[in-house]
């Protein structure tokens, strides 16, 4: 069998959504044993080009080659079928079931007994264990998903479609919630993959992994490929301006930040769970963000969660505006005008069957509400239609299902929706995952100009450098405690890494 | 299994006093309820009785009759739900030996003969249905204008309880036949169930003036109910006023049947009298609680054939309305 | 994002966007074909008469269901608040009064009266599965079962014992159940009139309400309304509170409009009311529905019951017709649904 | 990964875990310190012989609920196969015989073609459900309906014309339905048995099979479900046919155990069903459920409605206590998911 240049190719793919043309004549062509990285921003069709391929959607026009040959996929079993796996943006867990039913769902092993055919838990068992060990991966087979972190159940994401032993294997966002190390091993997987001729489709924001793991780079723009170039004549700047099509200067947004009198104040908050925050205690000034580092399991978004009063605290004080506050409930945070921009979007965040306007007002509808309890209407859709431009999200219009929306820009309207209760104090646990640069630097904008006008920050982060170039102040925390503050202005990735392991042995 | 016979000593209590289990086959039926409480108030005094609800199923009421049995209760009552499973509660009776009055439905003759110890009280189903008729031929023959199209032929709609409910069919059959076997064709102009219900009667009976209108020359009703519903929807297209009138005929006599008799918007109904069929099954089963043999000095009613207690039903009309009180 | 021009795509998701409009439509012209005289102004008439109560309980319906939930206790309800409202209003000379010697009260006191009965039932509801965090499915269960119970021992009380409520006031039956403004068949019932207004009130409700707001946004995604900072329990104790209110009101009309009330009144109307909903396009898991859509649900019912009926259809004929029509009728508007892949 | 500790708190957690274990216990506690003599092994019979048809009916129902779906049309699928099998299996001399000149049948013939037709009906509502995207509430509900209308066209033949069916063969109500294993006390029904048969049988499918395994993947995340390549459709074919063929089978045992059956057998048995398995765990959002919780579900309602006739509540009261004992149960086994954040 003569070997084809491309493992795979997608030729003139176009695919038409109510009000959006998400791909418009659209190719990809992959060579075996290589990592294709595809670029472009929130809403570019990336995530929709994949879902053609992996039998999500059906494109309108277009024909897909797999070693030369033409395919058919009808439905996801085709593509996995044809050698087809893929690690989806939106994690598709079944968390009332095991992590080993998880990773083995559709070809669960069996075992005969008589005449019957029957599920073989030890094999399934083992065979979990086997590829967790390959892959340097610490996960019990037989928990129950939904008890765990988002990364741990990335990682099973990632073991699911390696463990296919497919020849193309889809990475749509695979990072967004890993930390570094994760991040690391999931490169050595990669590279591993691509020694046994596998090729690699891989989907990311984060231009560093970019550069850094792919052989060739594919960049979309508005449904429409721009170009395919070699990963080495590929830099940062041209990444972007071909992405965004324009040039983007700097990567933060320049900050005079003059911190006033202290906002609020943690004294000694503790969780009641035994792995829980123990004894933080912090200052949260006016004007300033304060960034928050660790790694995934660092006890951050609890500790914020418990400040917004989703989680219940054992002791400890909050002080806001020097007043000794309870917060109970979202409902006496956005009483102190605290905002909380949560970890997981699809989760606590987008209503998903319902249009951008109610997503966006949802939190703040107080100030709508006429003398007569009606809302007034006109004043909503202006804020909306505001924020739609302000924050350049994607859709066709302010009635749009958000769920129709691409990920990143579902984002911005979960941004949207807090910055319209202008809260005083603003949290935001992860708040570019997912986002694309150019809507990145808009964010940062956004962020910037807010602390400019007196408003108060809490930014969790995972990106270091994000977190080095935004925060005033960065608060590491490791396994539940404050492990320091990085005051000065010369922080380090160094100085960060130190203090998130203070504590681990 | 089986117990021991001599039952009624081993609850502790003085013999005097016999428990009797009765099941009623659905509590929410006007008519049942007129019947549950006769049986109470002729309990008083005479015996305890245990009422519980078979909920229109008839496994439901299997399941409480082994309960009664389970209960060593002295006798049992039993309205039948489907009068098909007498069989296998007389079995299980007899297993138990307990003795069984059914009342208001009747279980078959090869049933009724599987043991010595059962007993029937009832009315006969198709007498109410060849009442109603009967009252609708006395109509027609002293008022010729309900023969609205001069055709010598009854037009009439039929509304219906609850499909496959021996009163419904025995109801439906027997009044058009009392009809025909008085002379007078008879002509379904429609014929539709609503459920013993009076709401839904009320809507059935507008779709079918909507579709037949004024070729409708009498309502039969298989209960008062669903006549007073009937009779609502009649009003709402001008009937009963301005001397617009429909006869319609129902069964139960219900308090609200015989208001609507005194209105004058009622033609007539039947009586089931329930007083009397509560009495004589009460009466039978606590004489065959104390193991006694039925008869009409014990029970102070007729004993028909060694099982059965037959319990006339009543026509009637705004004429003899206090039979009925 | 380049905006699509009109084509002939648009007009097919126009069609599917109504789909359930035209099958309402396809319903009636069926038949009238089988029986033309079936197109009057008086079938009309009917059916909106008869749809009216159905409406006011699919309204309250809708309320649950938008918020994700379900409520079971709707029949029963309408059941309760109609022996209650009809106990209190009869006539003095009836034989057989609920209560013998009460004086005659204001027709506005024992509707009040029903209709916070139900109130206070949705309320109980509404707390037990805010508060003690119990499944709607189970909460409703629980006190459809118990409000029957309550309602046949009201109803067995002495002397009424279970005998139908019968000999209600003129000024409840004639004027309020049958009455109506304008002459013949030119002429609107009030009980549609109030129907209307239920349904203009519940719209603005949904629409222009922040309690409507906050409604589909918890059947839309229970976790995102805690953290937007809705007060989901009050929402919730409010949802079904508004719907048992309104299921009292249907239960005051359908005895007005029956001229009596028995326990047994209601009985599986939330069935009814449910399958309206979903037909209307409510969705079952919540954050779906709009006050036209449930409006047209319950008129597809009322066609199909009242249409079968006028064409003489048999009634076992009528339950097979009427369960193909019910599935079709969603297979076709779920279409609209259906992404493209 | 660690393993929790054993401490106070996992003692709490364990009783929380087995909730509804304690609150079957309790139940019979309870109505046994009211009437000691009602802790006998005859009314344990009794209650498991109750029990039977209804764990069958529930665990048709839990594959169902399982996947996220409902399934309405379970009662008249009942009643269906209880007419059925009965028309089929009457004696000789029975003078009113459904099948006047028909040979006598060897008894697993009508009994297969009775779940044979609940099969049927259930292969229906799957493809309804998968291939036209119907909702289960609305598929269901259409052939709840429309089952019901085809039973009693059925029931309503000549020479039957909707008389009740009675005159059963004795190796059918006898031998099958009301014979046992054992003497006295110390035996147990066939239909015990074959309810126990059937629990096992389905507790394999749940925990050691593709089929089950697949079905919670789809009740818990459907789109994990079509990505992992599941394919659905055939899943809910089978799932909804299962359902249908064990209500089917629990049809044929009502009819023997009754002797008899009429087209209004097993009206309204889903809601029991449903609520027998919410109350045992299940999720009405699907995901969620085991067969041993399915069980004790269906037991907590024989208990009650057995222990409450029992002891002598009268049925109204009955009702109010049962409706709030459900509530109660559910308000106490909930807490188990309730993890304090
Ligand atoms: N099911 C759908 N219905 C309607 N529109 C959709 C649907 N799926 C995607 N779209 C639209 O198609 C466009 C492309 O979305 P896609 O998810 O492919 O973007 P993406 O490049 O993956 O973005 P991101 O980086 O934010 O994930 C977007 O405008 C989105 O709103
Ligand atoms: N043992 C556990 N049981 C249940 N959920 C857990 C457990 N550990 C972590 N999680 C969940 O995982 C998520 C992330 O964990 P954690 O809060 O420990 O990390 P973090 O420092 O906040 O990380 P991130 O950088 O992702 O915000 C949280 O939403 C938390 O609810
Ligand atoms: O089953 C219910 C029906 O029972 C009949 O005997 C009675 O006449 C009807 O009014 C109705 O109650
Ligand atoms: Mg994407
Ligand atoms: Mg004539």
């Amino acid at each position: 069998m003569p070997e084809n240049e491309f493992l795979l190719e997608m030729q003139n793919i176009s695919k038409e959504f109510p009000g959006v043309k998400a791909l418009d004549n659209v190719t990809l062509q992959v060579r075996p044993g290589t990592v294709h990285s595809l670029m472009g921003e929130n809403g570019a069709g990336k995530s929709t080009l994949m879902k053609c391929l992996f039998g999500i959607y059906k494109p309108d026009a277009g024909e897909i080659l797999l070693n030369g040959k033409t395919i058919e996929i009808e439905n996801s079993r085709a593509a996995l079928d044809h050698g087809i796996s893929m690690i989806h943006q939106e994690l598709h867990p079944v968390p009332r079931r095991s992590v080993m039913e998880n990773l083995w769902l559709g070809r669960f092993p069996l075992t005969k007994i008589g005449p019957l055919k029957l599920i073989d838990d030890k094999r399934m068992y083992e065979d979990s264990m086997t590829i967790f060990k390959d892959l340097e991966m610490d996960l019990d087979p037989r928990v129950l998903v939904g008890s765990l972190s988002v990364s741990k159940i990335q990682s099973i994401e990632i073991a699911k479609a390696v463990s296919y032993q497919a020849k193309v294997i889809v990475m749509d966002e695979p990072t967004s919630s890993l930390t570094g190390n994760e991040v690391e091993q999931l490169f050595k997987i990669i590279r591993s993959l691509k020694k046994r001729g596998v090729s690699i489709i891989y989907i990311s924001h984060k231009i560093e992994e970019i550069l850094e793991i792919s052989d060739e780079v594919t960049i979309m723009r508005d449904g429409q490929r721009i170009g395919s170039w070699p990963a080495a004549e590929l830099t940062t700047n041209l990444i972007i301006s071909k992405m965004v099509g324009r040039d983007l200067a700097q990567r933060y947004p320049e900050r005079h930040h003059a911190p006033g009198e202290t906002v609020l104040r943690v004294e000694g908050l503790t969780s009641p769970f035994p792995k829980g925050f123990k004894d933080v205690s912090f200052d949260l000034r006016q004007g300033e963000i304060l960034g928050i580092g660790g790694l995934v399991g660092a006890q951050r978004t609890e500790l914020i969660e418990a400040l917004f009063g989703l989680r219940t605290v054992s002791s400890g004080k909050i002080f806001v505006k020097g007043k000794h506050v309870k917060i109970k409930s979202p409902i006496d945070a956005k009483k102190h005008k605290i905002a909380l921009l949560t970890e997981e979007r699809r989760a606590t965040g987008i209503f998903p069957v319902l249009p951008i306007v109610e997503n966006t007002v949802m939190a703040n509808m107080n100030r709508y509400i006429s003398p007569y309890f009606l809302l007034k209407q006109q004043a909503m859709s202006l804020d909306v239609q505001h924020s739609i431009n302000q924050m350049r999200i994607k859709t066709p219009s302010a009635k749009t299902q958000i769920k129709n929306l691409s990920g990143g820009n579902q984002q911005k309207v979960l941004i949207a929706r807090w910055l319209l209760t202008e809260p005083e104090i603003l949290m935001l646990d992860e708040p570019t995952r997912g986002i694309d640069v150019g809507a990145k630097f808009e964010i940062y904008s956004i962020i910037t100009e807010l602390v400019q006008q007196g408003k108060s920050i809490i930014m969790i982060s995972s990106e270091m450098p994000e977190l080095i170039g935004m925060s005033d102040r960065i608060m590491v925390m490791c396994e539940g405690r404050m492990s320091g503050i990085l005051e000065e202005e010369n922080k380090t990735e160094e100085d960060i890494m130190h203090l998130a392991t203070k504590f681990m042995v | 299994g089986s117990t021991s016979t001599t039952s009624s000593s081993s609850s502790g209590t003085s013999d005097k006093k016999p428990t009797i289990g009765v099941a009623i086959y659905k509590f929410d039926d006007t008519f049942m309820t007129g019947v549950r409480n006769a049986i109470s108030n002729a309990a008083q005094g005479k015996a305890t009785v245990d009422i519980v609800d078979s909920q229109n199923s008839q496994p439901t009421q299997n399941d409480k009759v082994d309960l009664f049995i389970n209960k060593k209760v002295n006798a049992l009552a039993i309205n039948p739900v489907d009068l098909t499973a007498a069989g296998v509660i007389i079995d299980k009776a007899k297993a138990a030996n307990t003795p069984v009055v059914f009342f208001n439905r009747e279980p078959q003759t090869n049933d009724m003969n599987k043991w010595d110890k059962v007993y029937y009280v009832g009315a006969k189903a198709e007498e109410s249905g060849i009442m109603q008729g009967q009252i609708l031929v006395d109509y027609w023959k002293a008022h010729p204008e309900m023969d609205k199209n001069k055709d010598g032929v009854m037009d009439i709609v039929m509304l219906q309880g609850e499909p496959g409910h021996q009163d419904a069919i025995a109801r439906t059959k027997y009044s058009v036949k009392a009809i025909e076997d008085a002379g007078i064709k008879v002509n379904i102009l429609a014929q539709d169930t609503a459920m013993w219900d009076r709401s839904k009667a009320q809507d059935k009976m507008a779709a079918f003036l909507g579709s037949h209108g004024d070729k409708i020359e009498a309502v039969l009703a298989n209960n008062d109910d669903m006549a007073l519903g009937a009779i609502e929807a009649l009003k709402a297209k001008g009937y009963f006023t301005n001397n617009k009138y429909m006869p319609v005929v129902g069964v139960d006599a219900t308090a609200p049947g015989l208001q609507a008799l005194k209105d004058g918007t009622l033609l007539g109904t039947v009586l089931n009298d329930a007083k009397n069929q509560g009495a004589a099954t009460l009466n039978l089963a606590v004489a065959l609680a104390k193991g006694l043999t039925p008869s009409k000095d014990n029970t102070g009613y007729d004993i028909t054939d060694g099982k059965y207690v037959w319990v006339p039903y009543k026509k009637i009309t705004k004429a003899n309305i206090a039979d009925a009180q | 994002m380049t905006t699509k021009d009109v084509s002939s795509k648009n007009i097919g998701s126009f069609f599917f966007q109504y789909a359930i409009y035209f099958v309402l439509v396809i319903l009636i012209l069926g038949i009238a074909v089988i029986d033309p005289s079936f197109l009057s102004l008086s079938s009309f008439r009917d059916i909106l008469l008869q749809s009216s109560t159905r409406a006011i309980i699919a309204l309250g319906a809708a309320f649950v269901l938008i918020t994700g939930g379900v409520d079971l206790s709707a029949g029963r309800m309408v059941g309760f608040a109609a022996v209650l409202s009809a106990s209190m209003l009869q006539i003095q000379e009836y034989s057989h009064r609920f209560y013998p010697g009460m004086p005659n009260l204001p027709l506005l006191v024992p509707v009040l009266i029903a209709i916070f009965a139900g109130l206070l039932v949705g309320i109980i509801n509404g707390a037990i599965i805010a508060w003690f965090s119990v499944p709607p499915f189970i909460a409703t269960l629980g006190s459809m079962v118990a409000v029957y119970g309550l309602n046949s021992l009201y109803f067995d009380m002495k002397p009424n014992q279970s005998q139908p409520i019968g000999g209600l006031r003129p000024d409840f039956t004639t004027d309020l159940g049958s009455g109506y403004i304008g002459t013949g068949v030119y002429s609107i019932p009030y009980i549609v009139i109030i129907a209307l207004i239920v349904a203009l009130i519940v719209w603005v409700i949904f629409n222009k309400t922040r309690l409507g707001k906050s409604m589909y946004a918890i059947g839309g995604n229970i976790q995102a309304a805690i953290v937007s900072g809705i007060n989901v329990k009050r929402v919730l104790l409010y949802v079904y509170a508004i719907a048992g209110a309104l299921y009292g009101l249907a239960g005051v009309m359908e005895a007005a409009r029956t001229g009596g009330a028995t326990n047994n009144y209601g009985n599986m109307y939330e069935l009814d009311a449910i399958a309206a909903c979903v037909v209307g396009g409510v969705s079952t898991a919540g954050g779906i529905g709009t006050v036209p859509g449930v409006l047209v649900g319950v008129l597809i019912f009322g066609v199909i019951n009242y249409g079968l009926t006028y064409i003489g259809v048999s009634p076992y004929w009528q339950l097979i017709i009427k369960g193909l029509i019910i599935i079709a009728a969603v297979a076709f508007d779920i279409r609209k649904y259906l992404t493209k892949k």
